[in-house]
This record gives structure tokens, sequence and C-alpha cells, in this order.
């Protein structure tokens, strides 16, 4: 819902004072024991009062640098090396630590990614918060709570005086960062620095935090640099964006003309391989940017896009491009951001992209390799009373995964979608035979899978591998590629022993990977390449179904969609059957065939991946496409929050384990009684699409979709 | 946030040279361990001069009792006359060098009693520590409470009662070391395994139906190296002063080789006649303890920065 | 329109102990008049004004160029700036012309906004310039007709009726007893996306009044 | 909070089970035959056999075991066939055994091959009256009698074979007839609060060790009051200033003098104040049980050499725990809101720091007690460590067992107190 027109448009903004933040040619330079490193190069921007400037790049890109280098927060051996940062008028680089402090928290805030760290956790939250007036206002400590709670108030925060009493972890990561945010904003800062303080939370949650951002950010007129690498956030929050890669400055410019016709390669790149979530599944394919980010130490003289640049020419290689303003406002660092026409761009050849098939086209045929019929996993939970110690205590668990019944045909994947504690993973770690399931069955390829890995036979696992989540720790850091690789083919003999080393690097190649990796170490491979390690060893002993577990979430978007792409190759080429976990509706859009939604562990609808995306929908599933930020400025998306937190596995809500945020029960007669009592039936509406819900089936067709595009004006 | 480390450079098969260099390059990145290896190697050096050469042998008492550090001895003579230079010297070996095995055979194996009592306590500790960290539950509740209680219970106590057990013997000295020092190895190991088995490649290893000793061994463990190494380093030190104590109670390491603790005890008796006869000694544990201790911390900041 | 709607917040702010010179650059490169003094917490402390900033001969001891640098080098904003006890303040609840009143009884250029002693803002001329035109609807462009009617007798509501039979959105409105003639008033209106004739052809429908004055403003 | 006690109760149960066990078994493996020890070399085989035999070490290891822990009243009152009582005599204030043989307290003596039955009078004393004792018949004909000694054993004597017996007294060995041929030394048993007598006094080894675990409470005392109070706040300077001057000196300090072994220190301490300075009394004369009140600058010394190893290894490890909090998350953020660092420190980092040392500086308290053993024996210090130095070298069970009881004892509560002390500092955990 970007910034709501007036129903005239204003055309001539009155002529506003100076700009809160001016940062001209700032350079930032790291001490390092022989030389220094230089991490971010002439940077410049302005930020006015009320305005929302988005900072967007890949992780590396120095966009968390330049906010640092604001508060003078760069740690021992990091130090401003030129420009300068000019705030309300005055520049900050020359100030001392003592004018430097009284400006912090007073006329400078910082909201930062994860909330749980942020605050002290010995800490009473009021105590903490109280801190920031009473120090910067000498406030008293009365006058301070009663405007702490004010603003938890202002900032949605329920029953905020208890709140002030408890301590950070007796409350939720979304309530943990709108505390932080209001701690924040109790001085009325002139300029509000996040960075990524969403990335951490769920979608729906992440959703509702952007609201309260634009809300507050029109009250108090407050200036805020929004730094963050997904652009769906950016559309949503910002007026104005900068894209950062490698430490420089490339592009900038309001959010319409940027989204509209980006001008510099790498932003349009960065536009492909994101997954937009209107689009449907053929015309949402993801073109991933080849080559990797020039480490700080070597980075090319002449333009640093142009190793990884579709239209590099010798100027490129030998000129630094400065960063010029273009006849629509717009500044890029391209010699020819002006000539180059971002509609006619043909992927280049040795990115190999995987044909999509026609989606449900021979969806009928293909036989279940994979059944599961009412599964349940429950932990037992130990009490912590006395009784419970001596085992008299009441039986308490933690229901994790709720009668799951679902089916994954051959060849096909199945996208698993929830947000986190919704049972996802457990359902994996079942399936595959980490955890024993409590009840039910499961079938694979005949055999009964119900039991953990030591009561199945070798040939059973092989068939069956995983792929992991954290590149970081996805490989084993004391061996070499090969090793890890080759260990599969080993341990089931589906490879002789001398032909080995062979096997591993045809599929390092097949993994886009060439034959040099074979010898290299973890820590010496970047994330992307990590990840295809990992995919290449849950193949190496050809099983038919992989699970894969969010394999993309913690990668870079431009490399996320090389991932996506390989595995969509790789199902291409040998038929493999995969189970695919994400919490991105966008990113399970564009690979799965069929997507199952998971709420506190129950499947709510499961069905077609297209038949998902549009209405009759699961009011959850509403919600969640609704939560997700596009990065489209132009689209119009429904507007829908969820209330509440997620409530605890142990003692879930009776009947509907949705009822008690579920925005859609007013449609039933008085106010949606029968959701609290029993469980909905599964409402069928063919070819496998079942909606797990009280609402009739034509009420549900009713809903308007959520994404419209928003008439030009 | 993401992922997205530099390249080292493209390097073929990382040579068995080159990978030793690049260890041995850590420990000089940061002084204090240099420093801390300076003084191991200065003693270490001392021993082995003293297998063939010292200024006088060791046991014979040619000289006047008690006599402060003069020209013909340089540290002075000890109470019963015999040279303290050299006595001191042949004190390494029994600590760093080498071990008598028991029985009149007199086979003497290279590595010195703290050493091969370290050695002990490592295998043993490691055994320990990896199942209780890995099986978890009964396993790890019933090894955490015997190591609790070994814990509970002061060290100095625990070797008192070994050692007189059995009669004296290098063989019963690394066996109190390794009894002693496995707990401390077991728990450091059970916290190092805990935090590993939580990663990703423990699930593929198990999700390829590996036997437990082999996620154990092979997975667990060769992570862990590093800080074991570490703290092995501070052990060996740890062995170097309990060896000394006993010396000094009477009940270390069997007469007539010398050993640094019993010659400060003996020295002590006759702190009033000669002052000098007790701080050769004592100054040659202190340094040598210091030694691995600095070594050891250097170690492990490098090796904290190096995985950062 | 309250002052809290129109005033500049998060002002040009410095410390008491900014150098007077630094004061003056700060004015000058930001072409601001009015710099508030704050100490921690934001809270007023006094105001630089451009006139505070020239210096009184009678200040200087002697003339000779060093101890003049010397004194200028010395001089730190707080010793220049006016106390705050003397600077004429205002809160944003209140209503711009009251605000504008104080400036103009005071004979002051600026207004900093306190809540309980805390700078929230500041209101300049230039910020009351601005409100009188947005009031006036000048921001966008379209037709001001200015009509003159008798006061008290309706005449005013049925010109409004007429107007907005049109659909057409006023933007501005502002209406002055006339001079020249007591018993009369004359109401400004500001009407977008129409051309003079239309609007003209709309008001003459209603009697007893006169378009004094009408253009179409860009 | 229940269950965590609970726990923690278990533990300190188990813990002394496993120590006493462990213990045992090496003294039993090792010590020999503690009877050379007791009657000196020059005494005769035959003595010690039956001396051995007089102190029950003739029983099965785990028997004797059992009688420690938990006593053998209970198992020999089934050979006597009358409950066994033990009553404290008035004179002697020691413990006595006796029959009870309906309701008058009985024991018995053999004289010349007849049992005499000797009865205890209400003020005490034992009058002897000829009673016939009914003597019962074994497997292979031979008549004996169970009763209880005056030396407090439940003996078996043989009709008409008296034993020779040798009976030590102050002046040396006497060999007597009428000897029993079989002893049980009576006891309670640990759980009873009866540690049994230590073979190298022959007096209870509770009497003795008493007043010296008091010495030795009172020098840890000091010594811990001293050394964690100074070590925290070194450790924090330290932390504060990471990588300055001052953090440098006290971590190499710290450093040096946790590596020097205490009697290192304590020589050094000696050579210092005692020999060049004269400042302390360079050797400690512990005259009178209660000396160290009399003359506290007996302290001085050992406390200085105890509280040296100690105060290194805190600083360095409450150093650690600081820097690794002074870079947390949550002390940026208390930086970036503008916090003086005076108060970022104090109010924010000081609580969080001192978390990890807690617990840690709890462990330590029996570190600290192992370092006493050898403080003590440096100075003749008359202390817990000691007298368990001294019962190890020699091999007495009871003494040993009873000292490292006490030693469990105090290790298991000082780590609850830690966990406590842990648990009040981490919210986390309060509100679990």
């Amino acid at each position: 819902m970007a910034e709501a027109a007036m129903d005239w448009t204003v055309n001539k903004n009155l002529s506003d004072a100076g700009p809160v933040l001016k940062i001209e040619e700032v350079a930032v330079a790291y001490k390092v024991r022989h030389g220094e490193i230089v991490a971010v190069q002439n940077v410049s921007f302005e930020i006015k009062r009320g305005e929302s400037y988005g900072i967007v790049g890949e992780s590396g890109c120095g966009k968390s640098t330049v906010a640092w280098a604001i508060v003078n927060f760069l740690g021992a051996n990091g130090y401003v090396k030129a420009g300068s940062i000019k705030f309300l008028g005055q520049d900050l680089v020359g100030k001392t630590g003592e004018e430097l402090r009284k400006l912090r928290g007073d006329q400078i805030a910082m909201v930062y990614q994860d909330p749980m760290q942020a605050l002290n956790p010995s800490m009473k939250l009021g105590d903490q918060m109280k801190e920031v007036l009473t120090v910067h206002r000498g406030m008293s400590d009365a006058d301070a709570a009663k405007r702490c709670i004010e603003m938890l108030d202002r900032v949605y925060m329920p029953d905020a005086a208890n709140v002030m009493k408890r301590y950070p972890h007796q409350i939720s990561g979304g309530q943990q960062q709108r505390v932080v945010i209001a701690m924040a904003l109790l001085n009325n800062p002139a300029l509000l620095i996040m960075d990524e303080p969403t990335t951490a939370l769920d979608v729906t949650v992440e959703a509702a935090v952007l609201d309260l951002i634009a809300e507050l950010r029109r009250d108090f007129d407050t200036a805020i640099m929004y730094i963050t690498h997904n652009l769906g956030v950016v559309a949503r929050v910002c007026n104005r964006v900068g894209v950062m890669y490698a430490g420089e400055m490339v592009e900038r410019g309001t959010v319409e003309q940027i989204f509209k016709k980006p001008q510099h390669p790498y932003t349009q790149g960065l536009m492909r391989c994101v997954p937009k979530l209107g689009a449907d599944k053929a015309s949402s394919m993801l073109y991933p940017i080849i080559g990797r980010v020039p480490p700080p130490r070597n980075r090319p003289i002449g333009c640093i896009f142009n190793p990884r640049c579709d239209y590099t020419q010798d100027r490129c290689i030998e000129e630094r491009p400065q960063l010029r303003d273009m006849p629509n406002g717009v500044s890029v660092r391209c010699h020819f951001a002006g000539e180059i026409d971002p509609a006619q761009w043909t992927p280049p050849e040795e990115l190999k992209l995987p044909s999509i098939s026609g989606g449900d086209g021979d969806n009928g045929e293909a036989e279940p390799i994979l059944t599961v019929n009412g599964l349940k996993k429950y932990y037992p939970v130990q009490g912590s009373s006395l009784k419970d110690l001596l085992g008299r205590g009441p039986k308490r668990y933690v229901k994790a995964v709720e009668d799951a019944t679902f089916s994954v045909k051959k060849g096909k994947t199945l996208g698993i979608v929830g947000e986190s504690g919704c049972g996802k993973s457990t359902l994996i770690k079942t399936l595959i035979g980490l955890e024993e399931s409590t009840a039910g069955e499961a079938q694979f390829l005949g055999f009964d899978i119900t039991g953990d890995l030591s009561t199945r036979n070798k040939q059973l696992i092989q068939e069956l591998q995983m792929v992991f989540q954290n590149p970081d720790s996805t490989m084993n850091p004391s061996y070499s590629v090969g090793q890890q690789i080759g260990r599969p083919m080993i341990r089931f003999g589906t490879v002789p022993k001398n032909q080995v080393r062979d096997e591993v690097i045809k599929l390092l190649q097949a993994m886009r990977l060439g034959e040099n990796y074979y010898d290299r170490l973890p820590r010496q491979l970047s994330g992307g390449e990590k990840q295809r390690v990992g995919i290449a060893r849950a193949l190496a002993s050809s099983p038919n179904v992989v699970l894969c577990d969010e394999p993309v979430s913690a990668l870079d978007v431009s490399v996320q969609a090389a991932i996506l792409n390989l595995l969509l190759d790789v199902q291409a080429e040998s038929g493999t059957t995969m189970i695919f976990i994400a919490h991105d509706l966008s990113v399970v859009r564009f690979f799965s065939d069929d997507v199952a939604v998971m709420y506190l562990g129950q499947i709510m609808e499961i069905g077609p991946a297209d038949a998902i995306y549009a209405p009759p929908y699961h009011p959850y599933t509403e919600a969640l496409l609704s939560a997700v930020p596009i990065p489209d400025p132009t689209i119009q998306q429904k507007h829908i929050r969820l209330e509440g937190n997620v409530p605890s596995a142990i003692s879930p809500p009776s009947g509907c384990r949705f009822h008690t945020r579920c925005p859609r029960r007013h449609l039933l007669p008085n106010n949606g009684k029968i959701c609290e009592e029993e469980l909905p039936p599964w409402r069928e509406i063919g070819d496998g699409h079942r909606i797990f819900c009280h609402i009739p089936l034509e009420t549900l067709r009713t809903f308007d979709p959520i994404i419209t595009q928003k008439e030009e004006d | 946030m993401t992922v997205a480390q530099p390249t080292a450079t493209v390097s073929s098969k990382p040579s068995r040279l080159k990978k030793a260099w690049e260890g041995i390059s850590i420990v000089f990145e940061s002084r204090v361990a240099t420093v801390g290896l300076i003084i191991v190697l200065f003693w270490f050096a001392l021993g082995i001069i003293s297998l063939f050469w010292t200024p006088y042998p060791p046991n014979a008492n040619l000289f006047e009792q008690n006599l402060p550090p003069n020209t013909t001895n340089w540290l002075g003579t000890d109470h019963l006359g015999r040279d303290i230079t050299s006595r001191l010297m042949t004190g390494t070996q029994v600590v760093l060098l080498k071990t008598r095995l028991p029985g009149d055979l007199g086979i003497v194996i290279p590595g010195g009693v703290a050493l091969w009592g370290v050695f002990g306590a490592l295998v043993v500790g490691a055994f320990l520590g990896l199942n209780a960290a890995y099986r978890g539950g009964w396993w790890d509740q019933s090894i955490m409470q015997v190591l609790d209680a070994l814990v509970a219970f002061p060290a100095i106590v625990l070797y008192l009662v070994i050692i007189t057990a059995f009669e004296q013997g290098d063989v019963v000295v690394i066996f109190a070391i390794t009894i002693t020092g496995a707990p401390g190895v077991a728990r450091l190991v059970r916290s190092l395994a805990l935090d590993i088995k939580t990663r990703d490649y423990i699930r593929a290893a198990e999700t390829r139906g590996e036997k437990v000793s082999y996620i154990m061994f092979k997975e667990i463990f060769p992570n862990a190296r590093g800080p074991i190494l570490v703290d092995a380093m501070l052990r060996v030190g740890y062995a170097i002063f309990m060896i000394g104590t006993l010396g000094f109670l009477g009940i270390g390491l069997p007469p007539p080789d010398p050993d640094w603790g019993s010659m400060v005890n003996e020295a002590r008796k006759f702190i009033f006649l000669n002052p000098w006869g007790v701080i050769p000694p004592a100054v040659a544990i202190a340094s040598l303890v210091v030694g691995l201790n600095l070594f050891a911390d250097g170690l492990r900041e490098e090796l904290t920065r190096y995985q950062k | 329109m309250l002052v809290k709607d129109c005033m500049t917040r998060h002002p040009i702010m410095i410390s008491p102990e900014t150098p007077a010179a630094e004061a003056q650059k700060i004015m000058a490169e930001n072409q601001i008049r009015h710099l508030p003094v704050v100490g921690s917490g934001k809270r007023l402390l006094g105001l630089i004004t451009r006139q505070r900033l020239s210096l009184k001969p009678d200040e200087l001891g002697s003339l000779n160029i060093w101890e003049i640098s010397r004194r200028l080098s010395a001089m730190t904003a707080k010793k220049i700036m006016l106390k705050a006890e003397h600077v004429q303040t205002i809160i944003p609840d209140k209503t711009v012309e009251r605000a504008a009143r104080i400036m103009t009884d005071h004979k002051v250029g600026c207004l900093p906004v306190l809540e309980d002693g805390i700078v929230v803002g500041i209101l300049t001329e230039t910020d009351l310039l601005k409100s009188f035109q947005t009031m006036l609807g000048l921001p966008a462009d379209g037709v001001r007709v200015t009509v003159r009617m008798p006061g008290g007798v309706g005449i005013f509501k049925q010109v409004i009726v007429a107007i907005s039979e049109e659909g057409w959105p006023i933007l501005g409105l502002g209406s002055f007893p006339t001079r020249k003639q007591p018993g009369y008033w004359d109401s400004v209106f500001k009407i977008a996306g129409v051309n003079i004739d239309e609007v003209e052809a709309v008001i003459n429908q209603v009697p007893n009044q006169e378009i004094v004055d009408i253009r179409e403003v860009v | 909070m229940a269950r965590f006690l609970f726990r923690s109760a278990i533990s300190a149960i188990v813990t002394m089970l496993i120590v006493s066990i462990t213990l045992f078994f090496f003294l039993e493996v090792g010590s020999g035959d503690v009877t050379v020890k007791i009657l000196g070399i020059e005494s005769t085989p035959e003595q010690r056999a039956s001396y051995r035999a007089q102190l029950g070490l003739n029983a099965p290891a785990w028997q004797r075991y059992v009688d420690w822990l938990a006593g053998n009243d209970w198992r020999a009152k089934n050979q006597v066939g009358h409950p066994l009582v033990s009553v404290t005599n008035q004179m002697t204030g020691e413990q006595e055994w006796w029959a009870d043989v309906d309701g008058t307290l009985t024991r018995w003596t053999m004289e010349d091959g007849r049992i005499l039955t000797l009865q205890r009078q209400p003020d005490g004393t034992a009058s002897a009256r000829i009673i016939s004792v009914d003597w019962n018949t074994d497997e292979n004909g031979e008549e004996f009698f169970w009763g209880v000694d005056t030396k407090n054993n439940a003996v078996k004597w043989v009709r008409g074979s008296g034993e020779t017996v040798w009976v030590r007294t102050k002046a040396g060995f006497r060999k007597e007839g009428n000897g029993p041929r079989e002893y049980i030394p009576l006891r309670k048993g640990l759980i009873r609060f009866d540690a049994g007598k230590s073979l190298q006094t022959g007096r209870p080894v509770a009497v003795t060790l008493i007043p010296r675990v008091r010495n030795t409470l009172v020098l840890a005392g000091i010594a811990f009051l001293i050394v964690m109070p100074l070590a925290l706040i070194l450790g924090i300077i330290a932390g504060i200033n990471e990588g300055k001057v001052i953090d440098r000196t006290i971590s190499i300090v710290g450093l040096t003098l946790t590596a020097t072994p205490e009697f290192v220190t304590g020589i050094f301490l000696i050579l210092i104040f005692g020999i060049w300075l004269q400042v302390v009394p360079a050797v400690a004369l512990f005259t009178s049980p209660n000396a160290i009140f009399e003359d506290p600058s007996l302290l001085i010394l050992p406390v200085l050499t105890l509280t040296a190893v100690e105060l290194g290894y805190i600083a360095r490890m409450t150093r650690a725990s600081m820097v690794e909090v002074m870079d947390t998350a949550y002390i940026r953020t208390a930086i970036i809101k503008g916090m003086p660092r005076r108060r970022v420190v104090l109010r924010h980092a000081l609580r969080n720091a001192l978390m990890a040392p807690i617990t840690i500086i709890m462990l330590h308290v029996n570190w600290l007690i192992g370092g006493v053993v050898v403080v003590e024996a440096i100075f003749g210090y008359p202390g817990l460590g000691s007298y368990i130095y001294k019962a190890a070298v020699f091999g007495d069970p009871n003494a040993v067992e009873a000292a490292a009881m006490l030693l469990v004892i105090i290790a298991v509560i000082t780590r609850l107190l830690g966990d406590l002390a842990y648990t009040f500092l981490n919210p986390r955990i309060r509100y679990a």
C-alpha cells in the first residue's frame, strides 16, 4: 500500500527545509594486519524528513557498513576514510565521542536484525526502555514509565503495562521487535536507521511490523534509512531506493522508477532473479546472475560489475564509471545506462534453463511414490513439578504434527509452506527417519517408513536423501569436497571403489562446479557452492526421493535462482521426486507442482500450485498471500493482518487450530462457534485440491483475488 | 544474513608440507604463543642435551654440601653435595622425555610421564565425552554422574590415594594423571560434541544410516581436535605442576633420578643455610608450566580468530 | 491548521559548546536564519539568530586584529545565544493564527515548538507563509475566483451549494471584510480542474453577488 | 525449584557413594599389610596376624565396606542373639557397646576357659557375676559362644581352646590366653554418623577430625573471601579495557600465578617475607589446637599462597566472560541508545558477565581445598588437608573415607550454592 496519494496529485510540493541526512562520497576502510581493505567507496545519497530511503544489496555489499559509519560504530579497526556525513547540517565524521553519544538514542536511533539478541536478557523490558528517557532528558522514573507505556500502546503492543515488568525471553520475536522500535522512537529521533529489522520474523509478523513502520514514519515525520536484501519489502515501505553492489552505490532513484525501468545491468539482473508472486508459473521464470561477488581485496579496476555483466565492453573494463544523473532523475553508475533496454534481454547461453513442464499437464497418471495417511508426531514434555519428575505427573505432549495426509507423485515436487513452528521440519524428520512417528501410516516404495532409521534396511535408506538449509553447517569442515560427496557412494556401494573419483567429478560438473573443486575444503567455498555440494552429496546414492529443507532461504537472491534451476534440471534429467520446504510462498510457486500449507501441525490446504494461489483458498493461505512483500510497487495487494501470536503446540486450540486468529470467522453463524468445537471437514474442490475449513465452498469461491493490477492513472 | 566468503586462490592438492606450514604459521601469528613456544623448546633442548652431556654426573656427590651458585657449580650444590645444574637438566627427562617401565628390566619408552599421562587422559576423556554427548539420555546421565563425582573430589587427594595404593613408579603417576585428567577432558569433549551434534552434516550422516561409532569418531571428533589440542597443552602444564607437588610431598617419582619437586622439597629443609638451593628447581617448574600455558592461550586465540 | 501541522519537525540544532563561527557556517550552508541551542535530550537552552551574530562594536576591547580573532575564536554559541527565558516559544497544539499573532506582536522571526521544554520542531515565517498558501489551495493549479457579497444573508451558502452541485472540489477558501464597502464580504474560492467561463456561468446563477476577480492560477 | 533441589540431593548421594567406593577400592588394593605400619617393623608375623584379627581386617573387603557405611551391629545381633546397644560411659565419655539381655546390659569375658558375665550397674561400673552360659555347638562338634567383650567387639569364644592373643598396651605387647577366635569390631556406620576408629590413633576418627575441619574451613574461608571479589574485580577491569596495557598486565600476572604450583609460591613467599624481610614467622609453630585464633599472623602466608593460584584462574575467566559480553548485540544496543560508558558497563554488562564465573567459582571451592593439602603440608598447618594426606600415606581407610566424605559434602554444597546463584542472576532460568 504505497503512499496513499491524495485524490488530487499535488504537483508542486513546497520547498522543504534541508535534508535530515546527507552523505557525500563516503568511503569506509578497515585496517588489517598489513594495509587496509576499502569496504565501501564513494557512496552518496540524501534522506529528507519523513522520507523512507531503502538501501538494497546482497550480503557483503557494505550496506550495513554505511549504517554503522553514520553512528560511528565501526569497531576497533574501521574508520571513515573519505567523504562527509551531514546530519541536520552538521558533519558527524569529525564529532568527538561525547557529542556523538548525545546524538545517539536522542536524535539518531537504530534497530537491527535479530530482536532476540538486541535486548538485555537479564534486565526487565521496562527498565531498558525508561533508560533512554531518564539518561537523555533527565525525566523522572514515573514520567518515563508513563511515556514508555504510551509508546508501547502506539506500537499496538497488547497489555503494555504488563510487558514493562517482563523479561525479553518471555515475549515473542515479533513483540520484541516492536519493543525495540518503540524504544528507538521514545526520544522522537530525526533519523531512524533500520538494518534488516524484519528478516528474522515470519511473513505475517513481518507484514504487521512493516505496516507499523510506515504509520510511525508519517506520524513522527522521522526520516528512515531502511537496509534490506528483500526487494519486496523495499517496494512496500520505501519512497526512494539506492542499490549497492560490492561496496558501491550503482543505482539511485524513486521506487517506482527503479522497479518500472531499472537502468543498471545489476539492478536488472536482481529484478529478474526475484520470484514475483503475481505472475503465473510459466512467466515467473528465474534467471540467476552468473559469477560471484568480487572479494574486497581484489575488486576489478573498471566497473566493479563488469565480470558478471552481460553488456560488458572494453570501456567498462578500463574506465571506472561515475554515478551519472539520467533525465528521469535516476542516477546510475554505468557507461551505457541509457542504451540498455531490459526488455530485449536474452539469457546468456551458458545459463542452461530448465524447460518448465506445463505444470498440470501429465498430473493425472503418475502414480504416488510416497503416501502419508493420518501421520501424527508428538514429543513428550517433562513437567517441572516434583510429581512429574517421579513420573506420576500428567503426561503432556508437544503436538508437532497432527494427522498429515498427502501423497507425492513420481517425478513431481510437493512444496510444503508454513511459518516457523508449524511442524514442517518435524514432518520431514519423521519421513526421513530421524524421528519415529507416533501414529498413522507412511508408505514409501511399498515399504513402511513410520519407524526411524534403525528400523529401515539399507536399500530403503539409499532411496530417500535430504538437502539441508544452512550452507555453513551442511558440510563437515574437516573433509574435502570430493571425500564428502564420495562417502555415500562408498557407504551404499552404488559405485565400485576405483570409479568413485570419476563419478564424483561427473556429479560436480552436473552441479556446474569444475573438477578443481574436488580437493577444496568447505571454508574455501561460497554459500552457493556449498549448497551445490550438499545437493551433489544427496544425489550421490541416486535416490528416488530428495527432501529439501529450505535449501535456498539462507542464500543471496541471485544465487537462489541458480540453485532452484539446478534442482529443476536434476528433476528433469533423473526424474527424482522432491519435497520442498519453504516459508516463502513466491519461491514455492515457481518450483513445485503441488503445494501444502501447514499451520501449527495441521495441513490447512493442499492442491496443485496454480489452484492454491487463486480463490477459493483457506483463510490462512489468504493471510499468507496478502502478507508476502511483492517486489512490484504498481500492484494492489489485499491487506489482511493476523492478530495475536501463534498459540503453543503443547495445548493447541480445540477444533480448527486457526480459529483463534482466523479473520474470516464472522462469515459463519454466531461468529464461528463451530470452529472452536469441531475439526473442520475436508472440502474437496477436485484435481487433488482440498481445503480444511468449515466455511462452505461457495463462500470460499467468492473471496476476491489477493493481487490486482493498480489501475494506471 | 547470507553467506559469501571470498575463495582462496585455487590451490591444487594442498601438499602435506603446505598444510603443516599453515598450521605452524598460526602459532607465529600471535606473540603470546611464540613466547610460550620458546620457553617450552628451551626446556626440551635442555632435556635432550642432558641425555648426552651434563656438567657433572647428576647423582654423584662430589662437592661440598649446600654451596651457593659459584663458578664450578653454576647453580650451587644440594644438601648431599650433588651439582644442581646437572640435576636440573636431567629433571626434564623424566617429565618430558622418558618413562621408566616398572620391573627391573629397566625398559625406557620415549615421551615423558606428563605427556603419557595427558595422552591417557585424552583417550579416556574423549571416548567418555563423545559417548556421553552423542548417545545422550541414560548414557549421558551415568557418565556425567561418575565424572562429576571425580571432579567434585580434589584431584590431589585422588593422586595421594592412587600413589600410596601402588608402590612408587612412573607408570603409577601416569595412571594417576590419567584418572584425574580424564573428567576434565570428557567435560570439554562433551560440550564440543553437543554443539557439533546439532550441525547439518551430522544429520546428513545419520540420514545415510551411518553407524554410531562412525559418526562419533569420523564426523564429530576431527572437528573437535583444535580445542582438544589446546586443552591438552594446558593439561601437560598442569601434570608437570602435579608431578612437582607429588615430588614435594615425597610421594612422586621414585629416586634416584632427579625430579624437580623432590629437589624443592629437600632444599626446603636447608632454606636457612642456602636459600639459593630452592630457587632453581622452583623457577624451572614454574617457567615450564607458564610456557605451556602461554603457548596454549596464544593457540586458542588464533584458533578462534581463524574460525570466525 | 494547527502549529503541529505546518511546523518544521527535527530542526537543525546545535550544542552550547559549538563555536560561534561554526554556528554561522551552519546557518549559511542550510540557508536558515534561526538556530536553536539545545542541551542533552533536546532541552531548549537558547536561540541564535542572524543579528545575534553581528558583533556590537563596544564589546570589542581594542581593534587590533589579533585581539579580535582571539576573542572571536573563544566565542561559543552559549555566549552569543538569546537565553531560553527570553525566547518566545509555542506548543504544537496552538492554532497557526495564534502563532502568527505572537510573532507579529514580539517581532520575532521564529518560534521554537516545545513539548515540556523539549524542542519538537520550529515555526518560522516561511512555514507560516507555506501554511497560508496551502490554506488557499495554492499548490494545485485551477481557477481562483473572488466573490463579493453582503454579509449574513446566506448568499455564501448558495455559492457553495452551486459549486458543489457541479462536483468541483474546492481546494482553498478564504473570506475577509471588504475594505471599501463595510458590511460586505469578499470570499476567495480556489476550484481545481475547471476553466474560467464554467466557473463564471455557475456562480452567476446565484443572485445578489458580484465576481470581483477571476483568474487561472498555475 | 523443587525439582532442582531434588536432583542435587540425588546427585550428592550418588557422588558420595562413587567416591567412597573408588577410595575404598584403591585403599584396599594397595595398602598391603597395614599392621606392619601400626606395630612397626620388629613385630612378629603372629602378632600381626592376631592384631589383624582384632581389627576385623580379615573380613572380605565388601563386608568391611558395608560395615563402614551401614555399621555391623545389626549383623552381629543375630550372632549374639540379643539386641546390641551403644551407651556413653560417663567417666570416659567414650561410646561402649553392651548386649541387652532382657533388660540388663551385659558383657562377657573369658578367664581360664570359663565365660564370666559382666552386668552394667546404674552408676556405669560393671560387676562380674558367674552365670552359667549356654554354649551352642557348631557342625563339627565344637562348642562356641558369641558375646560382646570389654573392647567393644562382638566376639566368638570356643569352649576350652583359649586362643593366644597379643594385646597392644602402652608398654608394648602382652601375650594373653583366653582370646576369642573371631572378632567383629562393632560400629554404627557412616549413615549413623559413626566414622569408625582411625588405625593410626586407635581413637574414633571424628574426635581428631572436627578441630582440623574447623582450621581448614577458616583458612579456605578467608582465602575464598579475599580471592573471589578481588579476582572478579580484576577480571572485569581487564575485560573492559581489552587489549590495553592494564589488560595485558593482569592477564600475564594472572597466568604466571596460576601456572606456578602452590609449593613454589609458598617457598618464594617464605623466602621473601619470612627470611629476607622478616615480616612474618617463616616457620609456623602450632602450639595449641586453637593456635590460629591466638596468633592470626600464622595465617598470612598460607592464605596468600592459596589465593595466588586461584586469583589468576578466576580473573582470566572473568575477563574472558566480560570480553565476550562486551561485544554482544544488547551491549551494542545500549551504546547506540547513547548510554554513558560507565552505565553500559555497570548496568548492562556486569550482571551478564558475572553469570558464567559464579558457577565456576563454586566449582573451584574444592580446587581450593585440594590446594589446602599442599599448603598445609608446606606450613605444617593442622587442617583437614594434612590429615587426609597423612591418612592416605598411612593407608588408614576410616580416616581417609571420613575426610573424603567431608570434602565431597563441602563440594556438593558449594556447587549447589553456585547453581542457585546462577538461577538468581539469570532470569531466563528463573522464569523458565
